[in-house]
């Protein structure tokens, strides 16, 4: 077993373990805490990929944006001491059995799937081309993905402002 | 002239004759780390004697000169007074998340200071995507922030996380945008790249007007991510006497003190690096006296000098304004940073289609 | 238009004031003549107190060990806080008579709050305020003093006072 | 008489409001005040205000003290405006005697009071900047203050709390270097004073932090009794120093700073102005200083005729007035001060509803309060 495989099996151990915690805790913060380290293993395991970019965008985007949006949004709705209901032994155990089914079936595929082994050839994945996958229509373009994932996410952002703006009636003159 | 890749390669040439591949990569990890560490740790100790002295200096006071010649060993008393102070802990507070966050925030503003090159060679990774590797990561400071002040089960402590959760996110924005104008102009996020860039003028005095106001634009944003300076509501302490730190002690109090001006050294190095050249020595072409002049100051002063004087701007401005209070600082963002940003970015586009630089 | 003007002359504005303010600040940065700052426990040698400084009680003695306190604890009535009390007791003069005059005048610091009416109460100018500011004992018995020294005794000339 | 005290409940905690208590160990509440706040997110819903924690009685300690000895006890109140304290209380008892003291004493009483006046000032502003996050203010304007509290010291013998002016007049006769140091502070000052309107007073940071913030209007400040610099601010003329002039006030020009918008911005430039003032009126005192007389003759122990008497002055906070029931004995049988932060204080849920906890804090900083003033 070298370093790099050590480093894998580092990773998805952090992974594992971070994952069952996210749903056994009852403290959402705390919930909220393992998720960050399961993205951030995550990360890790680009890195450990060579993939830099999917990399920082995973930290920046899940790690640093969703998940501190939704530690911000408990900060503003949850008191400390909240806890979450507990939830009752059938239900954990229908939990456990679809879980585990998933689980199974993708095992299954895994296993039986023949992979394909040939190695890739090193890709350099700068900015530059990136950017140029982005806006391109042709082949291995992401150009109307990219559009459409703007739009989206304008949407979002009226929508956010729509809900955010302040009643006539209800200001306060501050 | 200066080269630190040369002493590097010197090392790991070494290293590969006597040790097997995985040996190398560990040994090679435990030696940057310990030297990274060891920098972290006395870069923290310099800048806060510095700030002691910048702001005694302002004030008209002397500022530290008892323990050590000109008060130099105060901020090594401090830290191994508050490495034996006991840890408090409040009561019903949340003990994991508690004492997580400091260590969240310290890591974070480590994490960045490997990517930064110091000289030539002198870089810990060089990534193809440095700039937004910087980015990604001092984003996450702030959940260690957001923990601390609900973890702490004080009132006070979560007014100021909630501050800074929304302080921080609105201001990566403009960060990152002003960075962007020198990622078009590059077309690169690789440091050592845009640093090399810089070789015949500084970003700053090439792209004109356009990345002055960039510079400026992220010189005060970054300022307010660090939570520093007009921009430090999160701990406000004429307000929330220490906001997400008010019930921290010790040492892990000292951890949320040294990511802080960690962060303002990060901040204050990127932008000496982005707009100011880095370790590059100060040329103007034509005259090739004083270039050679320049470039026999190590590039590694320079680097420091830049990022010192800008440190120094950074403190005159904490020492000088009063605190914005939280809607303004909203404003300021919303209302003014980031339209001239916006602006500013569509500018440079144009500036960098027609090639209206040097 | 109007507007996007009026924008941009105050941010002009605004950037300009936060200079002048940054002025003012590194101006005295740079002007290190400036420094207003002691250093207390150094300059011990050069420091010197105002002569009307209300530092603390203090009786002050000839070179023949005599004070001019007559014991009339005119100063113990008009202290507000009670911090001095004067104990006489009645002593052979000269002539043989028996005199009341001075035992001990205690002064306690830690209640005094400096007021001076004592001082300016005294007829027969028998106490003074020291120069001394350095007040601080590690034992709070050591503020109650006794101002008068042992052995001494009335000065010849103040006793028709 | 048996004494009752109705506990009252005020009931904060309404509709699951975030409640925060501010102080009483609080950086910007300058002393041991609680603000009891009420939150909504930032904004503030309610303050209650409790006052009392170093409540020393000192109302009570004057009935049994003579009235010189009072003297010192009035230092303790408004400790920044010490001269002027002692001064009412010497008023008082003089008008009551019917005492005429001598011209110089008078005028350097009427200095001494202008010169505690822009110390006072010089150390709210201080303050007020640290409040606001500006920190250097702090030592910019001890820095000055420090000359101020030299004058004192070198005369009176003590910096802060300083018994100096008592009934019949001075305690003694100021130190011969009085006008000259005084003199060079004027000329010192009036080359500082406009730096500070360069740090703060101009700064855009600082006017949109204070313009608009804490209104209060004329009929407000009236109805709460806000009186000083605070009161002036909402255009309320309550200068006890032009309306009812003591000690050497008739004998100079006295212009009353009046502004009209009320807010935290104009009770910070009202104070600014009023140190110009002051300056303006210890040059015109100086002037006039005559050679000597310190003190009127007195009677060793005073007793004031029986009745009741009140006598005002104007310090650097406001309207301090004193009632004093004399029933012919060495100590007042009552004696009760109208001690003007008091009432400047129960302005504060008013000003700050609606706003944010930093407005909160600047509004108490505007307001000026000296907490042993409030508690007395």
């Amino acid at each position: 077993m070298n370093f790099h495989e050590t480093f894998f099996i580092l990773l998805a151990a952090i992974i594992m373990i971070f994952s069952v915690l996210v749903v056994t805790t009852d403290k959402i913060l705390r919930a909220a805490t393992y998720l960050l380290f399961v993205l951030l293993a995550t990360a890790g395991l680009y890195y450990w990929l060579q993939y830099e970019f999917m990399a920082a965008v995973q930290v920046a985007l899940y790690a640093g944006g969703i998940v501190v949006l939704i530690v911000f949004s408990v900060l503003l709705t949850h008191q400390i001491h909240h806890k979450l209901v507990s939830i009752t032994l059938t239900r954990k155990l229908l939990a456990f059995g679809i879980a585990g089914l998933g689980a199974l079936v993708s095992i299954v595929t895994i296993v039986n799937y023949d992979f394909n082994t040939a190695p890739a050839e090193a890709m350099k994945v700068d900015v530059r081309q990136i950017g140029l996958h982005l806006v391109n229509t042709g082949h291995n373009g992401f150009a109307l993905p990219f559009e459409v994932v703007s739009i989206l996410l304008l949407a979002a952002l009226i929508g956010a402002i729509t809900i955010a703006k302040k009643e006539e009636s209800n200001s306060d003159n501050i | 002239m200066y080269d630190f890749s040369q002493l590097t390669q010197a090392i790991h040439l070494f290293l590969v004759q006597h040790l097997n591949s995985s040996s190398v990569a560990i040994v090679e990890l435990v030696l940057v780390g310990l030297l990274f560490l060891t920098m972290y740790a006395i870069l923290g100790l310099t800048l806060v004697y510095m700030e002691r002295k910048v702001c005694a200096f302002i004030q008209n006071r002397l500022g530290p000169n008892r323990v050590g010649p000109l008060g130099l060993l105060q901020t090594v008393a401090d830290l191994i007074k508050l490495l034996f102070k006991e840890l408090l802990m409040v009561k019903k507070a949340d003990k994991f998340l508690f004492n997580l966050a400091p260590f969240i925030v310290v890591i974070a503003s480590m994490m960045t200071i490997g990517a930064l090159p110091f000289a030539k060679g002198f870089q810990a990774i060089d990534l193809n995507i440095g700039l937004f590797y910087i980015i990604s990561i001092t984003s996450l400071g702030v959940l260690g922030i957001l923990l601390a002040g609900w973890s702490s089960n004080s009132k006070y402590s979560l007014l100021g996380a909630l501050r800074s959760g929304a302080q921080i996110i609105s201001y990566e924005l403009s960060v990152s945008l002003s960075l962007l104008s020198i990622i078009m102009f590059t077309g690169s996020m690789q440091l050592s790249v845009i640093v090399e860039s810089q070789a015949n003028g500084w970003w700053i005095f090439k792209g004109h007007i356009p990345v002055f106001i960039s510079f400026l634009i992220f010189l005060i944003a970054s300022t307010a991510e660090t939570n520093r300076g007009p921009f430090d509501i999160a701990e406000a302490e004429s307000e929330l006497t220490a906001g997400f730190h008010t019930e921290y002690s010790g040492i892990k109090f000292a951890f949320f003190f040294l990511a802080e001006y960690m962060n303002m050294f990060l901040s204050a190095a990127l932008a000496a690096t982005v707009f100011l050249g880095g370790w590059m020595p100060f040329h103007v072409s034509g005259f090739e006296g004083l270039n050679q002049v320049m470039d026999f100051i190590p590039p590694i002063v320079w680097f420091f000098g830049k990022t010192f004087t800008l440190i120094y701007v950074i403190m005159l401005f904490k020492w000088t304004f009063p605190r914005l209070r939280v809607d303004q600082l909203l404003t300021l963002e919303w209302k003014y940073l980031l339209p001239i940003n916006l602006v500013n970015t569509i500018v440079i586009a144009f500036v960098v289609v027609m090639g209206w630089y040097f | 238009m109007n507007g996007l003007l009026n924008y941009l002359k105050e941010i002009g504005a605004g950037i300009k004031t936060l200079l002048t303010g940054m002025r003012v600040t590194s101006g005295y940065f740079f002007s290190p003549k400036e420094i207003v700052t002691q250093k207390y426990p150094e300059n011990r040698d050069t420091l010197k107190m105002f002569d009307r400084f209300k530092g603390e009680l203090e009786m002050p003695h000839t070179a023949e060990n005599t004070h001019t306190c007559t014991g009339c604890g005119i100063c113990e009535n008009v202290c507000p806080n009670g911090s001095i009390q004067i104990l006489t007791h009645k002593k052979e003069n000269e002539e043989g008579k028996l005199v009341k005059q001075l035992h001990t005048h205690i002064y306690h610091l830690s209640m005094c709050t400096f007021c001076g009416l004592c001082v300016k109460n005294c007829p027969s100018d028998a106490i003074v305020f020291n120069q001394s500011f350095e007040h601080a004992v590690f034992d709070r018995q050591k503020l109650t003093k006794v101002l008068n020294k042992p052995g001494s005794i009335l000065k010849k000339e103040a006793k028709g006072l | 008489m048996t004494g009752k005290v109705n506990k009252r409940e005020i009931l904060v905690e309404q509709n699951d409001e975030y409640i925060i208590n501010m102080g009483p160990q609080h950086p910007s509440t300058h002393g041991v005040l609680r603000f009891e706040l009420s939150l909504k997110g930032e904004t503030v819903q309610r303050v209650v205000p409790h006052c009392g924690y170093i409540h020393r009685g000192i109302e009570k300690m004057c009935e049994a003290n003579t009235y010189r000895q009072i003297i010192h006890l009035t230092d303790r109140m408004d400790y920044l405006s010490a001269h002027m304290n002692n001064e009412a209380l010497s008023l008082c008892v003089e008008k009551a005697l019917e005492i005429e003291i001598p011209q110089r004493a008078k005028i350097i009483r009427t200095i001494l009071a202008e010169l505690s006046r822009i110390g006072s000032h010089q150390l709210w502003w201080a303050a007020f900047g640290m409040d606001m996050g500006a920190l250097t203010t702090f030592f910019y304007g001890m820095r000055d203050r420090e000359m101020i509290l030299d004058i004192f010291e070198e005369t009176c013998g003590s910096r802060l709390l300083h018994s100096y002016i008592c009934p019949g007049g001075l305690m003694h006769d100021v130190h011969p270097d009085f006008v000259p140091r005084i003199k060079e502070f004027i000329t010192y000052f009036r080359n500082k004073l406009p730096e500070y309107d360069r740090l703060l007073s101009g700064n855009v940071i600082f006017t949109t932090r204070s313009k608009g913030i804490g209104k209060l209007s004329y009929e407000q400040a009236i109805n709460y009794g806000v009186t000083g610099p605070s009161g002036r601010g909402s255009g309320f003329s309550c200068d006890v120093r032009i309306h009812q002039p003591y000690s050497a006030y008739d004998l100079v020009e006295v212009n009353e700073q009046l502004r009209t918008e009320g807010d935290v911005y104009s009770r910070y430039m009202l104070r600014i102005d009023e140190m110009w003032e002051s300056m303006r009126i210890i040059e015109q005192l100086i002037e006039l200083l005559p050679e000597d007389g310190f003190t009127a003759k007195m009677k060793p122990v005073l007793k004031l005729p029986a009745g009741s008497y009140y006598q005002r002055v104007e310090t650097a906070r406001g309207e301090l007035g004193i009632y004093l029931i004399s029933d012919n004995e060495k100590s007042p049988a009552r004696l009760k001060f109208r001690s003007p932060n008091f009432s400047n204080l129960f302005v504060m849920d008013l000003l700050s509803k609606g706003h944010k906890i930093a407005d909160l804090v600047a509004i108490s900083g505007s307001l000026d309060l000296v907490i042993p003033d409030i508690d007395r």
